[in-house]
């Protein structure tokens, strides 16, 4: 425990002393993202996926499609779930079993962010009014916890929807019926961007590595929209942000997602 | 994709809302501390139609030890609905919205406690919904933050929580059930009113930049209105002669 | 540990003493209840509901109607379902998780007074036969923990129930429908008074404090209605009763039920 | 609220019941001691249609270790039904049911049961009911006795159980799965037979004051029966020279 | 743990001197299968049902049969579920809760023979097709571990099914009809036998006792159907096996099992 | 029991199957060592459509405690589907299957790994199933086995997994999706390749003895050709200068 501690103590301040320089402990400006790739369509049997890296965080993603019944109050509209795993290859600290109060985060994070931007028009998902809608499942699991996993799921999230090719359904007599040879793309209204920033001391930076995560004081992830609007916020961690490091962090959040937003949206040529 | 496109007038052209109120204007806020008998401290708030009791054990011994840490006390905090508090019976097991929201509560409660000085125990806080409305998370983290000061646990600052949010195209404050279903956006926020940090912050809807900036704003101005009741309730408990 | 068995000891033997005397340590007679106070309405989302102090105790129940499917051999009747739970707050010893096996006894004997003693009419609980009916959800929150749960939701949940105010449906194309604007009160055949009894030694007290039922032998809960017929029972504790004490039981909780049931049957003017 | 109304004859003119049995008479009961290789103690019983096994365990080593008592021994029940043993099959996980019924005849039990001679070990008594009929919960606690009794478990008494209960306004013993789907009332009842006490009762139904007094009298000479059948199974097991 | 531990030492000594000497600690041959009692009928209240005891080992088995829906893409068969329980009555290693991976594995070894072998012609076990379907519920409670549990519940199961008289339903309007006063035999085509077998040293034994369980080095279990064909297999343990073993153990299984198949279909008689 | 009967070609009168193989010819193989960051030794492979990321970790601290074993080291192994992996979304929650596929993954390795050496530890094996199809436990096992050499783990011998089986009457090698669901038997065999031994083995399907033993040969050709493969990624990884 000691040891541990003074360890501990002795990362913070040095974490602490690169950001105060101005230049991050790999080598990052303060508001710069990690090297991030995308790769569409690593998952042929879903009907949408991706693979991210961002640094060495590591996800991949599945949509799978299938007919649903509607929540009753909503039964004009397609349903949507989002989920996320990190199982326990992805770090010595990772544990099978239920998921942890931050994986349930997590999850409902990533969801929020792709649900609140209306970024899938759901109105465009019913088969019969009331009757029958498309379901659409997005299941996030982590490979590789290199850190910023809200980031990191959040684009793989997107870019799977944006790949996906959606079958068709019309109503059988009973039940859906699938129209064979037949798919449509999904109906994308936004592009949502999840930008996640931490706070160290007075300074904020960009896309924590997983290091620079267990130092923060305090996180906040701003979802903006291709509007360049904010359309979701989580904030965590131990302590909180004055109303002006709130403001700032809102200016990043659109220009960081400004930048991430094209390396999303190649996943659509993936269909 | 939530169902936000109904009829009902939720501004008027005079600028009032569906329920009478300004749009700077909170709903009914009403907090009693020391409401039980076992907690080491505890307090019942009713915010508009919520009804919400708190209690907090501690500092006491963790179990299971290996949670414990030899640094610091923990803070653990469970934001609970009794299954009677919604329109639809709620089953009785923690759904993932709770699991999620005793986790922003607790992370907006954490910086005010001072746990340092209790390393190896916990303080518990156990917050039930007995009837839900909209806000329900700020109204339970203003009983919550009672509780603690009423169980004495040291803190360095109160925490006060309100709702902003956008109603027709307007920034208002504290937006109730139907303006949440019908809305634009909702804003929980959460400040140490001394520190003025932020400690809670989520959103749901879309604003602009400016929006924003103004939503902030007006919920840190909720807090402060929150905060004062938070004061007279504790007063009315621990100096007042009419104390239970 | 020893700590603890010799203040337990100590504890035994004042309590015992006491009872002994006649007088109990809060100054109770050995069959006097503690006080009463019974709140109807307190949850108006709720069909009904009731907030019960008992000295100490504190319990807060709602009931939910809802249309309901019917067991598949008992079409012609409603459903009935009760809980009970002692959420963290009632007691530093209460954990949150499933319930204990004394929690589910909890309900179990609280549901068994109201649906032994025919309190509701099951049968008017009938949208359509073997298709849909009314089923009512009563669920008891115990939010500070006196002792003799038995009692506190039993009163609760009776008091809830005589407070609703139960919607009215009809039987749809498919499903039932609400009829708005309309309400009916509920079937009342019965009011049911649980009575829980604790021996110590020789002596039976009613309504035992915390303090008290820590140090019970055994424990009898009977339950009467409104003929102050006998309808429910459940023995339990360490040790047992012999048939004397039990006829004497059965004489104290017909003539305590008397008294506490016009407390209980003053719910019905919350409708 | 059950479903208690039909046309079947119940009693009859002669004071006969639906299954031939007189209104005193209990149906065949059948126990047979040290039916196990695996436990320290055993028991199988058939008891009318019930056919139930018991296996008691201990004392033992208690784990979870803080669950033990420095002061004395614990008793562990678990009542458990196999998913064939009733006509709609039963899903295996431990129902609300049977976790009741297994406190219930653990603290019928508990009484006779000298565990104070064994500070921090653990006495354990598994059940399990292979085919259910009424009055099942009776016939696993007539097994369960046996079964401590033949692990050698030092007991104060044993306990004996035995239902009464009300059919065509009459008190009876020990009714069955049609009496109980139609009767009136079925009031399960433990006595330790030498020191008489009662240390199980239930009630489901309702009774006057004065068939209360008469179901319990019925009950306890039931139990009386059982005894002696109980006391039989265990001279067989370990006095006989045909022992297993 | 160290006394533990040279007790298990010298158990495994004396089992492999015995098993070299090729007569075992209770006298019977290597391939020679303990003491089989096969009781069929025991629950009258199952439509079918069987209590084996092998050696020491005791298991009684149920089954259920009832309407139950098609799985999607096999509307034209039944259903079949095979379950099993080790109640911690059976052994003081047993233990309540959730079923252990090697009760899992108990089950799904029990099952995999019956279903891979086809004993039950499921294509006859349909009300109508793709609405409702017969469903076959094989519920194995250990009621005393005495080693290999494997073939004791399988012979269970197996005598279980043979016993069956099975009800019969004709489609009513919305549901299923039980036909009063009816039954049927269930539609048997082969009679599968599963045979487990040991390695202890360069040594196979078969029907392993629990004391010989404990010190296996690999098992084998091998069923076979009335053909003489091996339907399943499944291999467990610390190590592995020879293929000439493996094909040598084929030869043992195929002989045992033809001895024992009659055992079992005897279990038909009690229809 | 199973669907088996469907028109599909399986084998065509030149001994080509329904994806263009030979009888004797497994699915495209590509294995890839140390692809994780944070595990202690990683491998990914593509086993026809299979696609499967293993990792490990040890030797380490066994929690809870009392699994730990003070003679030897232990090994856990989980096996795990994500929901995508297969047409019809999979709960999140281990099936049954996949507890038992996890068994017969870690009895297959336990003879390889030296874990003697390690009294006291845990040695861990995760396996993610992110694209399933015919085989996956033997390409899991794959993946598994060249993840703890990967790891550094001493290893007495490799360990090849394989499945053979039977289509339109002919033993051949490594099923695929299609020839499982249509054909008659699928064998799943692993062999440690320098002693020979058999480690895992299963069987779906009816076999004659003679196919039995034809089926077992053929399953351990195909580990032969794995074992080809494991030791080339291994080799690429270790010591190449292309390695990562």
């Amino acid at each position: 425990m000691g040891t541990v501690s003074i360890l501990d103590g002795l990362r913070r301040k040095l974490v602490a002393d690169s950001v105060a320089s101005g230049r991050r402990a790999d080598g990052r400006a303060l508001d710069e993202v990690r090297e991030l790739t995308v790769e569409p369509g690593v998952i042929p049997k879903a009907e949408g996926s991706a693979r991210v890296r961002l640094g060495r965080t590591e996800v991949v993603t599945g949509v799978k499609v299938n007919p649903d019944r509607p929540f009753p109050d909503t039964g004009d509209r397609g349903t949507f779930i989002c989920t996320a795993e990190i199982p326990p290859l992805a770090h010595p600290d990772a544990e099978a079993g239920p998921p942890s109060e931050a994986v349930i985060e997590l999850a409902r994070v990533v969801d929020r962010g792709i649900r609140e931007s209306h970024m899938l028009d759901m109105s465009q998902l019913v088969i019969k009014r009331d009757v029958s809608v498309i379901g659409v499942f997005t299941d996030n699991a982590v490979i590789d916890n290199g850190g910023n996993l809200f980031d990191a799921c959040s684009y793989a999230s997107v870019a799977a929807i944006l790949s996906c090719k959606m079958p068709v359904w019309e109503m059988g007599e009973d039940a859906p019926r699938l129209v064979e040879g037949q798919s449509r793309d999904p109906p994308i209204a936004t592009v949502p961007v999840s930008v996640t920033m931490g706070r160290i001391g007075e300074h904020i930076i960009v896309d924590p590595s997983l290091e620079e995560w267990m130092c923060l004081d305090a996180r906040l992830t701003i979802t903006t929209n291709s509007e360049g609007n904010i359309c979701a916020l989580q904030k965590g961690g131990l302590d909180g942000f004055t109303p002006e490091q709130l403001n700032s962090c809102a200016e990043t959040a659109i220009s960081v997602g400004a930048r991430v937003r094209p390396r999303l949206e190649a996943a659509r040529q993936a269909r | 994709m939530g169902g936000r496109d109904t009829d009902m007038v939720l501004l008027d052209a005079n600028g009032i809302r569906c329920d009478g109120r300004r749009i700077d204007e909170p709903r009914r806020i009403m907090i009693k501390a020391g409401v039980l008998h076992n907690a080491n401290g505890s307090a019942y708030i009713e915010f508009g139609d919520n009804k919400i009791v708190a209690g907090v054990f501690g500092p006491r011994d963790v179990h299971p030890k290996h949670q414990s840490n030899a640094e610091t006390g923990i803070l653990r905090v469970r934001y609970h609905m009794q299954p009677y508090s919604v329109t639809e019976r709620k089953r009785p097991a923690p759904s993932r919205r709770e699991i999620e929201i005793s986790k922003v509560i607790k992370e907006a409660l954490l910086p005010a406690v001072m746990l340092e000085r209790f390393p190896r125990t916990a303080v518990d806080v156990f917050v039930e919904i007995l009837q839900a409305d909209g806000g329900s998370r700020c109204a339970a983290l203003d009983a919550a933050a009672v509780a603690l000061a009423d169980a004495g646990i040291p803190m360095r600052d109160m925490v006060s929580a309100c709702a902003a949010g956008k109603v027709a195209d307007t920034i208002v404050l504290d937006i109730n059930n139907e303006e949440d279903q019908a809305g634009q956006a909702d804003m929980p926020v959460a400040i140490m009113p001394n520190s003025g940090k932020v400690t809670l912050l989520q959103l749901d809807g879309v604003l602009t930049r400016d929006e924003y900036r103004r939503c902030i704003e007006t919920g840190i101005a909720g807090c402060k209105i929150v905060y004062d009741i938070q004061k007279r309730a504790l007063a009315e408990r621990h100096f007042s002669g009419a104390g239970q």
